[in-house]
C-alpha cells in the first residue's frame, strides 16, 4: 500500500490525493465466505463468491440502492438512467467524467480514466469465444451484430473483432455509450448493473491474458491485494476512487436501512481500509473462529448452525431474532431471502413421470403431494426458508405473494389419486403402471451430506406411495449432464437470480431452453405461448398476469415438486456498522465501517 | 535366547501331543488375557454385525420416534428460547386479497383429485406423538442414535471384512504369481505395484472414489483397490523366500506342479500372516469409511455405517448436541481397540519363530 | 575350596518356565569344577544343558521364563555369581569372565566397526582412552592373528570372514585378561580347515595368558586335541567328568563310550555303526564286521554325468552382467547299489551338483545321462516320470518338511501325484509300512512334523523319497544338521536301504568321516571344481592334492597319547 | 554407486509412465467431463462446445495423453480449471503450508515416538509396556475427525488455548501460533500407532545375538540399550521416516480443510470436489516423483547408516 502511495505522491502531487479523507488502512473487516471462489475475471466466473469480491473491484453502468427495499436501480458510472429511444431499442448511456481505474502497472504510474469504449469493451467481451464467458447469454442473441462477430471469431482460425464498429454496442465518444438490441430486452437494465458487465480496460485485460482472474483491475473503491485461490483473499481501498458521501435514504418504516443512515450518512465512501476474506469449508471452525471474535463478518449462518443462533417462529419464518445469549454480547443479524428458488424436477421426456397425458400429471400431482416438504424445511432448513409457491421468488420483479403453486401435502389424497388412475399395487407390495408393468423411479441426487439428507425424506414418501425409486448419487458435473440431456426421473434443481426480473426465471420453464435452463425438459404449448408473450413486455401489471397464467399451467401440470426460497442470515460482530444483507448485493463490506471502543 | 529353549524342549513334545499351529496359536491365545477378553468383545461385535445384517438388531433405526436432536434422558431440560407472540397485522387477515391457486375446474384431473379426497379415508394414519427424549439421544429426524449406532457397527464391520477379503484376494493372488515366478511376471507385477504406491492413498482413494459414485459397493470396492499393494509386498516377499525353501524344493522333486506348489504347499503356510493383515486391513478400512463418509463417498440413504454418522458430527457439535459423535466414537473404539489388541495377541500367537 | 580352582559349579538347578506356566527342567543340579589354566570341557548333545550351564555362569538367561534353584552356587574366586548383581556383575562379566558364541556374524553389532568393539570392553573395564583402547584393540587383532590388523580394526563385521570374525570376538573376549574364558561352540558354524585354525588358536592363547577356558562343544572330536578335563552331559545331568585321558581310555559312562563310537572314523568302517542303544543295554556293544566299498567293473551304470556346469548371473554395473560359476565341469558316474561322495567345503559347488540334478536348478552345460538319456535336456512333461525315479533328501530337516501337513499327508501326496495307490485308503497302509521300515511307529501319521525330533523327521523325508521307489537318491548334507547319535542312526537306515532296495547314492556332505564311512567313491570339490576323484580308500589315504590333504588334516584327531 | 543411481533413476520412467497412464485412465476417460460445470447455469451446447474446446477435452484421447506426457517432461500442468492460475503458482504456495504443518508435526512426533518407542521396549512384557501398548491402542482407535472436531471445540474455542484456526503470514507466526493445535491433533492421531511401531524395532533388534555380546561384555543395560540396540533400531525408523516424506507435500487433508491452513490437502480437496484436472494430476505426478526421489534417497541413506547394505 504504502510503495503505491508514495509512487503516486510523487506523480500527481500529494494535494490531489488528500483532497478526502482516505480510509483508515486500520480498519481491517475479516469477512468470512462458506465456499471457495474460483477467480476475479467477472466474464469468466459464474459463482456467486467471486462476484461478491467483484462487486467492490468493478462498477457496473448501473447499480442499486442499498437501503431501498425492494431493490431499485441506480445509475453508478453513468451519468443516469438511460436514455431509451421510442421505440425500445436503442439504450444511451453519459459516462461521469473522472472515473478512475484503481493503480497498475500496466497504467505506467497514469491515472486512466473510464471511457465509453471501456464500457463496450466489457460487454462485447462477453461475446467472445476465446473467453467462453459463462456469461455470454447476456449478450449473445441480444445486440446487433455482436452475435456476427462471435460467430465469424467461432470460425477456426477467427479472432474477435473488437476494433470492429458495431451498432448494438457502440462507443458514441469518450463518455457516451450505445446500445442496439435486435428485439426488446426487459432486463437489459438489470445485466447492466451486474458486476460481469463491468467496463474493462483493454490493456489491462490484454496485459494480463493468460492470466486475468488474478488482476482484476476496475474503477470500485477496492483492488485486490492479495489472493490465495480457494482460501483467502485480501482487498485494500483503491486511492484512485472517488470522494463521495454516503447518504442513504430508506422509508421511514425500514428500521434496519434507518440504522445504516444513522450509522453511516455523511462518511466518506469507502471507510474500510483492508477487506481480508477467508473460506471456510467446514462450518465449526467459521463459527468458533465468529464466536471468539476470529471474524468480524459471517457471510451466511450455516445451515446446521440455524436453530443454535437464531429463534425462527415456526410459524411465520420471516420472524427471527437472534439468540439471547448471543444478543447479550451485542452480535447482529441482517436477514434477507435470497432471490432464489430451489424445487424438486420431475423429468418432462420421463417415459413414465413425463408428458402431459392425466396418467402422468396425476403420478406427478401424488409424489409432490406426498413429499413432506414441511418437515424437511424444518429438520434440514432449520424451518430458515420459505415454501416456493410461484416460479418467480420474492424480491424478484414479477413475484405474486398471494399464489399457490403447490397442491397441499396430502398423502392420503395423494395415495387414492393413484388408485384412481390404475396405479395398482402389484404383487411384490409396489404400484405398476396403470397397463400393469411395474417400475421403478431414478431419482437423481448430488452426492455429498446435505442430499443425503434429502433423500431420507423423499425415500419416506416414496414408501408411503409403495412407488419403487432408485436414488443415483452422482458427481455435480454427471448431474449437470444427466439434467441438460434429460436422462432422469426426477432431481432437485435450484436457480438464483442474475438479476431480480421475472423473465429469469419463468424462462426456466420455455420449451426452447430445454438442454440448457430447463431442466425439467417440460415443453407445455400453453405455457410457451404465454412466455413468448410475456418477453414482449416490460415489467408491469399487464406482464404479471401472463406470469400467474404461466405459473397456473406449471400448477395443473405439476411439473414440479415443492421447495423453498431460503433466507441468508449476516451475521456481525457489534463493532460492524452499517452492514446490511442487500437482495442481489452478495457483500456489503462497500458500505460498512468499523467502530471499536 | 530363543534357540535354547528350544533345546530344552524335546523332552516336553514327547510328553503332551501337541497339534498345527491354529490349535496352538488358539492355546495362546487363551493363556493372552488382554488379547483373549479383546477376542469375545471382537466376537460380540461380529454377532452383532451377523444381527445386523439379517435385520434382527437395528432394524427400526430409520424409525423417527423422536423429535430432532432429543436430548439423552439422563439430561437435565433446557428451556427453550422463544419469540414474543406475533402481534396482529392491523387491519388482520381479512383486507388480503384472496390466494390465487388453480380451481377444480382449471385443474385437468380435477375432478378424480376429487374422488380421491372422497376415497382417502382408508389411508388416513394416525400421527403418533414424537418422544421428547431417548436413552441416548436422537439425531436430526428424531431417530434414536442407540438404534443408528448398532446398525451403523454392523454396516461398517460390514465393510471392513469385505473390504479387506477383497484387498486380501487381489494382494495375494497378485503377490503370489509375483514371488514365485519372478523374473518377467514379477517386474512386471513390481511396475504395477510400484505405480499404485506412488500415488498417495488418499488421492487414490477420493480418485477412485469420485469415479465410482457412491454406495457401499463403491466404497467396498475402492477400498480393495488402493488397499492390496501392502499384502501384495507381504506376500511376494513370503513366497520369494518359501519357494526356495526346502520343502518346496521337496514337493517339486516329488513332481507337485506350479500351481500345487503356490497354493497347497506355500499358502498354507503364510495363511497366519494373512490372517493378520486381514485383521489389520479391517481395523484399517473401517477407519478409512469414516473418512470417506466424511468427504462424502458414504453409504446410501436407507443404510446408515458409524462414517456416515460421523460425518454428521461436525455439524451437530457446533449445535451443542454431542450425543451421536459420542455414540459412534466409543462403539467404533471399543471395536477398533479390541480388534487391535486382538490382533498383537494373534501376532504372537500364531509366530511360528516363537514355538 | 580347592586353591586351584577358579570356578565351582554346586547343585546347579535351572528350569525354564514354558508358556503355560509349567517347568522344564534344564539342569537337574550339576556339580564340577573349573582349575585354574586349565581348560575343561563341556561336551553334550542337543538338549543336554551345556549351553544353559554358560549362560548360567554370565547370568545371561533371560529373567522372565528362568528359574535357578536357590541352593544352587557358582563360585568365581570365592564369590557366588549367582548373588551378584548390577554393578558388580557387569565388573566380572568381560573382565573375569569373557565368552565367545558359536555365531560369530551375529554375535557382533553389525553397524560398529570390530576395533570400536573391542575397544569398548577396553575403556570400560581398563579403564582406557578412546584413542589408546583403539590401539590396544589392534594389538589384539595382531594377537588372535589377523592379517593387516590396522585396516581390519576400521572394518565392519560383515566385511570379515567366519573365520576373521570368531578371531575378533576371541580378541574381544581376552581385551581385559579374563581368568575365565567361556567358548560357546565356537567353531561349529566354520569350515573345517578354520575350526582347525581357531582351536589352535584358542589353545595357544590360553597357554600364554595362563587362563581357564570353558570349551563347550556337541563333538567329542574336538576336545581330545584341546582340552585338560572333560564333562560329558545328557539331558541335564553330568553322565561323566573326569581328565580328557581318563575319558578317550577308560569310558566308565555308557553314553560316553557311546559318544566315542556314534562317529565314523577315518580308520574303519564298520558294517553298521554303532548307536547309543547298543551301550546302554546289558551286554554292551560288540564291533560289528568292516565293510569294503569300491566301484567295480561290473557295476551298472546307472547315472553319468558329463562336464556338467552351472552359472548364476550377477548383476554388476549399469546394466552389466557377471557369471558366477558355481559348478565347473562336473563329471562322474553312479552304479547301481552305490554311493558317491561328493565332499567339499562351503562354496565349493557340491550342493549346487546335486540341485541341478534334479533340476531345481537349471543346468547351464553339461550331460547328465540316466539309463542313458540326459536328464537336463528333457522337456518338464518327460521330466515328470523321472523325478519319481531320482529323489533328494536336503540338509536340514527341520525346513524340509511343510509344517502344514500331516506326516500321513507328507507321505501320501508323492503317491497321488503319481498315481502310486488308487485309493487313498491304499496309500494310507503303504505310508504306514513304509514308517514301519524307517523306524517310526504308525500313529505318527496323524501328527505334524514340529512334533518329531530332527532325526525323526529325515526319517520322514527319506520314507518320503522311498513311497515313490527311486533308483538315485541325493543325499545333501542329510545328517550334518543331526547329533552324533541320531547321525549314526540315519547313517545306518540309509545304508540298510541301499542294501535292501540296491539304491545308487550321492552323498553330498561336508564331513569327510561320514562322506568316507557311506562312499564307494569320493569327489572332492573347490570352488566349483573337481580336485580329485577316485575310490574312498584310496584317496583317503594317499590324497594326491593338496587341497585334499589340507581338509584330511583339519580333521579333529581326537586323544593322541603324545598330546596328554 | 554411480551406476546404481543411474540405474535406479531409468528405473522410474516405467513407473513414471504408469502413474501417468493410471491418473490419465482415472480422470480423463472415466472422470467425467468437467466442462458442464465450467460452462455455468445458463450453458448451451454451443457454450458447452466452445468450453470444451478451450480445455482440449474436444480432442482425442491419444491426442490429450500426448499433451499429458508433454506437460510433465515440462512440469508445466497449464492453468487450474478453477481459478484459471498458473498450476506451478497454485502449487507453490501450497507447499510451505503444508510442509510446516506436516514437516512439524513429523519433527515432534519423532521426537516424542521414539524415545518412547525405546523406553516401553526396554521395559517390555512388563506392566509399563502393556500400558502403553493399550494407551496407544486406544488413542489410534479414535477417528481423526473426532479428535479434531472436539480438540478444535475444547481447546480453542471453550479454553482457548490457541486460535480456532487461520494463517498468518510469517514462518514463526505460523510455526508458533497456528501450527501448534492442528499439530497437537495430528499427534493424537500419528503417536500411537508410531511409537507401537517404532517399539517393534527395538524389541526387534533386542533379540539379536550382539546384544547378547553387549551384555556379556559388561555393557550395563542402558548402555546396551542407547548404544548397540539404538543405532541399529534406527535403520529402519530412518528408512521409514524417509519414504514418508513425499506425503508431507500432500499435506493433512482433514486437518487443513478444519484449520483454514492454505495447504496442499486443502487444495487436493478442493480440485477433487470441482474437478480441477490440472492440480489433481500435477499433484498426483509430482508426489509420485517425489516418492520415487525419496525411496532412492532412502536406499542411499540406508547404504549411508548400516555397513551391511550393498547397492546392487
Amino acid at each position: 500500500m504504502n510503495m503505491y502511495k508514495a509512487a503516486l505522491a510523487a506523480l500527481l502531487g500529494v494535494s490531489a490525493l488528500t483532497a478526502h479523507a482516505d480510509p483508515d488502512p486500520d480498519k481491517v473487516l475479516r469477512a468470512s465466505f462458506n465456499a471457495p471462489e474460483t477467480g476475479y475475471d467477472p466474464a469468466k466466473v459464474s459463482d456467486v463468491y467471486s462476484h461478491g469480491v467483484g462487486e467492490n473491484i468493478f462498477e457496473p453502468l448501473l447499480t442499486y440502492d442499498y437501503v431501498a427495499r425492494p431493490a431499485k436501480l441506480i445509475p453508478n458510472v453513468v451519468t443516469a438512467l438511460p436514455e431509451v429511444s421510442a421505440d425500445g431499442s436503442t439504450y444511451i448511456f453519459h459516462l461521469r467524467h473522472g472515473i478512475y481505474f484503481s493503480p497498475d502497472p500496466i497504467f505506467k504510474g497514469v491515472k486512466r480514466e473510464l471511457t465509453a469504449a471501456d464500457a463496450a469493451y466489457g460487454l462485447k467481451r462477453l461475446a467472445d469465444p476465446a473467453v467462453a464467458s459463462p456469461s455470454n447469454y447476456l449478450v449473445l442473441g441480444h445486440f446487433v451484430g455482436v452475435d456476427e462477430l462471435a460467430d465469424a471469431a467461432g470460425k477456426t482460425g477467427g479472432k474477435f473483432d473488437y476494433d470492429k464498429v458495431v451498432e448494438g454496442i457502440k462507443a458514441v465518444d469518450r463518455y457516451t455509450l450505445q446500445l442496439k438490441v435486435k428485439t426488446p430486452y426487459p432486463g437489459l437494465q438489470y445485466i447492466l448493473a451486474m458486476p460481469h458487465t463491468s467496463p474493462q480496460a483493454r490493456e489491462v485485460i490484454e496485459g494480463y491474458a493468460s492470466n486475468t482472474p488474478a488482476h482484476p483491475v476496475g474503477t470500485g473503491p477496492y483492488m485486490l491485494q492479495d489472493w490465495k485461490p480457494g482460501v483467502k483473499t485480501v482487498l485494500i481501498y483503491n486511492p484512485n476512487f472517488r470522494h463521495e458521501v454516503f447518504n442513504f435514504q430508506p422509508a421511514a418504516d425500514d428500521a434496519e436501512g434507518q440504522r445504516v443512515a444513522k450509522e453511516m450518512n455523511g462518511k466518506t465512501y469507502p471507510q474500510i481500509g483492508r477487506i481480508e476474506v477467508t473460506v471456510f469449508t467446514e462450518e465449526q471452525p467459521m463459527w468458533l473462529q465468529f464466536k471468539s471474535q476470529q471474524l468480524d463478518e459471517l457471510y451466511g449462518v450455516p445451515q446446521p448452525l440455524i436453530r443454535g443462533v437464531l429463534t425462527i417462529d415456526p410459524n411465520n419464518p420471516r420472524r427471527a431474532k437472534i439468540k439471547d445469549e448471543y444478543a447479550k454480547i451485542g452480535l447482529k443479524l441482517s436477514r434477507a431471502l435470497d432471490p432464489e428458488i430451489t424445487y424438486f424436477s420431475f423429468n418432462g421426456k420421463d417415459p413414465i413421470l413425463g408428458g402431459l397425458g392425466k396418467p402422468q400429471i396425476a403420478l406427478r400431482r401424488a409424489i409432490a403431494m406426498s413429499f413432506d416438504e414441511q418437515s424437511a424445511m424444518r429438520d434440514i432448513r432449520r424451518n430458515n426458508a420459505v415454501r416456493v409457491e410461484y416460479i418467480t421468488p420474492p424480491g424478484v420483479q414479477g413475484h405474486n405473494p398471494h399464489f399457490r403453486m403447490f397442491f397441499p401435502y396430502n398423502r392420503p389424497q395423494a395415495q387414492a389419486l393413484l388408485d384412481q388412475f390404475g396405479y395398482k399395487i402389484g404383487a411384490d407390495g409396489y404400484r405398476t403402471t396403470p397397463d400393469g408393468k411395474p417400475f421403478t423411479i431414478d431419482f437423481l441426487s448430488n452426492e455429498g451430506a446435505i442430499g443425503r439428507q434429502w433423500d431420507e425424506y423423499w425415500q419416506e414418501a416414496f414408501d408411503v406411495l409403495k412407488l419403487r425409486v432408485s436414488f443415483r448419487h452422482v458427481a455435480f458435473n454427471d448431474l449437470l449432464k444427466a439434467m441438460r440431456s434429460c436422462t432422469y426421473g426426477i432431481t432437485g434443481a435450484a436457480w438464483i437470480a442474475d438479476y431480480p426480473d421475472g423473465d429469469n426465471f419463468q424462462m426456466l420453464m420455455w420449451s426452447k431452453n430445454i438442454g440448457a435452463e430447463n431442466v425439467s425438459c417440460y415443453s407445455s404449448p400453453r405455457y410457451d405461448k404465454l412466455y413468448e408473450q410475456s418477453q414482449q413486455l416490460h415489467a408491469g401489471p399487464e406482464r404479471d398476469k401472463l406470469y400467474d397464467a404461466m405459473n397456473k399451467v406449471v400448477s395443473e401440470d405439476s411439473a414440479w415438486a415443492p421447495g423453498e426460497t431460503r433466507f441468508r442470515n449476516r451475521m456481525m460482530q457489534p463493532w460492524v456498522l452499517g452492514d446490511e444483507v442487500h437482495p442481489i448485493f452478495q457483500t456489503s463490506w462497500r458500505f460498512t465501517d468499523i467502530q471499536k471502543k | 535366547m530363543t534357540t535354547m529353549i528350544n533345546q530344552a524342549a524335546p523332552a516336553a513334545t514327547e510328553t503332551r501331543p501337541q497339534r498345527g499351529l491354529w490349535a496352538m496359536g488358539w492355546r495362546r491365545l487363551k493363556r493372552n488375557k488382554v488379547a483373549f477378553c479383546s477376542f469375545w468383545v471382537v466376537m460380540a461385535y461380529m454377532l452383532l454385525a451377523v444381527a445386523g445384517w439379517l435385520n434382527i438388531l437395528g432394524d427400526g433405526w430409520r424409525a423417527q420416534i423422536a423429535v430432532p436432536y432429543a436430548p439423552p434422558s439422563f439430561l437435565a431440560k433446557t428451556v427453550a428460547d422463544t419469540l414474543p407472540p406475533e402481534a396482529p397485522v392491523a387491519g388482520g387477515t381479512a383486507s388480503a386479497p384472496a390466494l390465487i391457486m388453480v380451481t377444480p375446474e382449471e385443474d385437468p384431473i380435477g375432478k378424480e383429485m376429487e374422488i380421491a379426497r372422497q376415497n382417502m379415508g382408508k389411508y388416513a394414519t394416525a400421527n403418533d406423538a414424537k418422544l421428547e427424549s431417548l436413552p441416548f439421544g436422537a439425531d436430526l429426524r428424531g431417530r434414536d442414535v442407540i438404534h443408528k449406532t448398532l446398525k451403523g457397527a454392523s454396516t461398517s464391520i460390514f465393510v471392513g471384512l469385505l473390504g479387506a477379503l477383497l484387498s486380501i484376494v487381489i494382494g495375494t493372488s497378485l503377490g503370489s504369481v509375483a514371488g514365485y515366478f519372478g523374473g518377467k511376471v514379477d517386474d512386471f507385477l513390481n511396475w504395477f505395484y510400484s505405480v499404485f504406491t506412488s500415488v498417495p492413498d488418499m488421492l487414490l482413494l477420493l480418485s477412485f472414489a469420485a469415479v465410482a459414485g457412491r454406495g457401499i459397493k463403491t466404497i467396498i470396492i475402492v477400498m480393495a483397490l488402493t488397499s492390496w499393494t501392502g499384502t501384495f509386498r507381504l506376500v511376494r516377499a513370503e513366497y520369494l523366500k518359501l519357494r526356495s525353501r526346502e520343502y518346496v524344493q521337496a514337493a517339486s522333486a516329488i513332481g507337485a506342479s506350479d500351481a500345487r506348489r503356490m497354493f497347497v504347499h506355500i499358502l498354507p503356510n503364510i495363511s497366519h500372516l494373512l490372517l493378520v493383515q486381514f485383521s489389520l486391513l479391517t481395523v484399517a478400512l473401517i477407519k478409512y469409511e469414516a473418512i470417506l463418509s466424511f468427504l462424502g463417498f458414504g453409504v446410501g440413504v436407507t443404510q446408515v455405517s458409524l462414517g456416515s454418522m460421523l460425518a454428521e458430527a461436525p455439524a451437530e457439535l457446533v449445535q451443542g448436541f454431542w450425543w451421536q459423535m459420542v455414540a459412534v466414537t466409543i462403539a467404533m473404539s471399543l471395536l477398533v481397540t479390541t480388534f487391535s489388541l486382538l490382533i498383537d495377541g494373534l501376532r504372537d500367537a500364531l509366530d511360528p519363530k516363537a514355538r | 575350596m580347592n586353591q586351584d580352582t577358579l570356578l565351582q559349579v554346586r547343585n546347579l538347578k535351572v528350569s525354564f518356565r514354558g508358556e503355560e506356566g509349567e517347568l522344564t527342567e534344564a539342569l537337574k543340579g550339576i556339580n564340577f569344577d573349573i582349575p585354574r589354566n586349565r581348560t575343561v570341557a563341556l561336551v553334550g548333545e542337543s538338549g543336554s544343558g551345556k549351553s544353559v550351564t554358560s549362560m548360567a555362569i554370565m547370568q545371561l538367561l533371560p529373567a522372565r521364563n528362568t528359574v535357578i534353584d536357590p541352593a544352587s552356587q557358582v563360585t568365581f574366586e570365592g564369590r557366588d555369581l549367582l548373588a551378584l548383581e548390577g554393578a558388580e556383575l557387569r565388573k566380572m562379566r568381560g573382565k573375569d569372565i569373557a565368552m565367545i558364541f558359536q555365531e560369530p556374524m551375529s554375535s557382533l553389532n553389525p553397524v560398529f566397526t570390530v576395533g570400536d568393539q573391542i575397544a569398548e570392553t577396553l575403556m570400560l573395564h581398563a579403564g582406557l582412552g578412546r584413542r589408546d583402547a583403539f590401539k590396544r584393540a589392534v594389538a589384539l587383532l595382531t594377537e588372535v592373528g589377523l592379517p593387516d590388523p590396522e585396516k581390519r580394526a576400521k572394518a565392519y563385521p560383515h566385511e570379515l570372514s567366519g573365520g576373521q570374525q570368531q578371531r575378533v570376538m576371541i580378541a574381544m573376549a581376552i581385551a581385559c585378561e579374563p581368568k575365565l574364558l567361556i567358548a560357546d561352540e565356537p567353531t561349529t558354524a566354520l569350515d573345517v580347515t578354520i575350526q582347525k585354525q581357531i582351536l589352535q588358536l584358542l589353545a595357544d592363547l590360553q597357554k600364554k595368558h595362563g587362563m581357564s577356558v570353558l570349551f563347550i562343544t556337541h563333538d567329542l572330536g574336538l576336545v581330545g586335541e584341546f582340552a585338560d578335563d572333560v564333562v560329558v552331559m545328557r539331558h541335564g545331568e553330568i553322565r561323566e567328568a573326569g581328565s580328557v585321558e581318563q575319558i578317550f581310555n577308560a569310558p566308565a559312562n555308557p553314553y560316553t563310550k557311546a559318544l566315542l563310537n556314534c562317529r565314523p572314523h577315518l580308520d574303519s568302517r564298520p558294517l553298521r555303526l554303532a548307536v547309543i542303544d547298543d551301550f546302554m543295554q546289558p551286554g554292551g556293544y560288540v564291533k560289528p564286521g568292516e565293510r569294503v566299498r569300491g566301484y567295480e567293473a561290473s557295476d551298472e551304470i546307472i547315472l553319468d554325468v558329463q562336464h556338467l556346469a552351472k552359472s548364476f548371473d550377477i548383476r554388476q554395473g549399469l546394466f552389466g552382467k557377471r557369471q558366477f560359476h558355481a559348478v565347473k565341469d562336473v563329471s562322474f558316474q553312479l552304479p547301481r547299489g552305490k554311493t558317491l561322495g561328493i565332499v567339499g567345503e562351503s562354496g565349493s559347488g557340491k550342493t549346487t551338483v546335486g540341485l541341478t540334478l534334479v533340476r531345481l536348478h537349471q543346468a547351464t552345460g553339461g550331460k547328465a545321462l540316466f539309463h542313458g538319456k540326459d536328464l537336463l535336456a528333457m522337456s518338464a512333461r518327460e521330466f515328470h516320470e523321472y523325478k519319481r525315479r531320482i529323489q533328494i533328501i536336503f540338509q536340514n530337516p527341520y525346513a524340509s518338511l511343510n509344517p502344514r501337513f500331516t506326516v500321513e499327508q507328507i507321505l501320501t501326496e508323492p503317491m497321488m501325484l503319481h498315481g502310486i495307490g488308487r485309493v487313498q485308503m491304499e496309500r494310507v497302509k503303504m505310508a504306514q509300512a513304509l514308517l514301519d521300515r524307517v523306524g517310526l511307529p504308525a500313529r505318527s501319521l496323524s501328527r505334524y512334523p514340529h512334533e518329531f525330533s530332527g532325526g525323526q523327521r529325515q526319517r520322514i523325508a527319506i520314507a518320503r523319497c522311498l513311497t515313490l521307489k527311486p533308483e538315485v537318491l541325493i543325499c545333501d548334507e542329510s545328517v550334518s544338521a543331526l547329533d552324533v547319535s541320531v547321525q549314526a542312526q540315519v547313517l545306518n537306515l540309509l545304508q540298510e536301504l541301499q542294501d535292501e532296495y540296491k539304491l545308487s547314492y550321492l552323498f553330498i556332505s561336508h564331513d569327510l568321516a561320514v562322506v568316507k564311512h557311506i562312499s564307494d567313491q569320493v569327489l572332492v570339490m573347490n570352488k566349483g571344481e573337481v580336485v580329485e576323484q577316485g575310490d574312498s580308500d584310496a584317496i583317503y589315504r594317499a590324497p594326491a592334492a593338496a587341497y585334499t590333504r589340507k581338509l584330511l588334516d583339519s580333521i579333529p584327531t581326537g586323544w593322541q597319547p603324545q598330546a596328554a | 554407486m554411480l551406476s546404481y543411481i543411474i540405474r535406479r533413476v531409468l528405473q522410474m520412467i516405467p513407473t513414471l509412465f504408469g502413474v501417468m497412464l493410471l491418473v490419465f485412465c482415472l480422470f480423463s476417460v472415466f472422470g467425467g467431463d468437467p466442462s458442464l460445470v465450467l460452462a455455468g447455469k445458463h450453458m448451451t451446447p454451443a457454450t458447452l462446445a466452445n468450453v470444451r474446446a478451450q480445455l482440449g477435452l474436444d480432442q482425442p484421447l491419444t491426442t490429450q495423453f500426448m499433451i499429458f506426457v508433454k506437460q510433465v517432461f515440462t512440469l508445466d500442468f497449464g492453468t487450474s480449471w478453477g481459478s484459471q492460475q498458473p498450476v506451478r503458482d497454485v502449487l507453490a504456495s501450497r507447499v510451505g503450508p503444508s510442509l510446516t504443518l506436516s514437516g512439524a508435526l513429523l519433527v515432534v512426533d519423532l521426537l516424542l515416538a521414539v524415545p518412547l518407542a525405546a523406553l516401553v521396549a526396554y521395559f517390555r512384557g512388563g506392566l509399563t509396556d502393556r500400558i502403553v501398548t493399550i494407551c496407544c491402542t486406544l488413542a489410534m482407535s479414535i477417528s481423526a475427525l473426532v479428535y479434531i472436531v472436539a480438540g478444535q471445540y475444547l481447546l480453542a474455542y471453550k479454553w482457548g488455548l490457541f486460535p480456532v484456526g487461520g494463517w498468518g503470514h510469517g514462518f514463526w507466526t505460523n510455526l508458533l501460533i497456528y501450527v501448534p493445535l492442528p499439530m497437537l491433533m495430528g499427534l493424537m492421531v500419528s503417536l500411537g500407532p508410531d511409537i507401537r511401531f517404532y517399539r517393534s524395532f527395538f524389541v526387534e533388534e533386542m533379540n539379536h545375538d550382539y546384544v547378547r555380546t553387549a551384555r556379556a561384555k559388561g555393557l550395563s543395560e542402558q548402555k546396551v540399550m542407547l548404544k548397540h540396540v539404538l543405532r541399529n533400531a534406527l535403520i529402519p525408523v530412518v528408512t521409514t521416516v524417509m519414504m514418508s516424506l513425499p506425503y508431507l507435500l500432500i499435506g493433512a487433508l482433514v486437518l487443513e480443510s478444519f484449520f483454514q491452513i492454505p495447504g496442499m490437502g486443502n487444495e487436493v480437496v478442493r480440485a477433487m470436489n470441482n474437478s480441477d484436472f490440472p492440480i489433481i494430476k500435477a499433484i498426483t505426478v509430482y508426489v509420485a516423483l517425489a516418492t520415487m526421489v525419496f525411496n532412492l534417497l532412502a536406499d542411499l541413506i540406508y547404504k549411508l547408516i548400516d555397513p551391511r547394505v550393498q547397492l546392487k
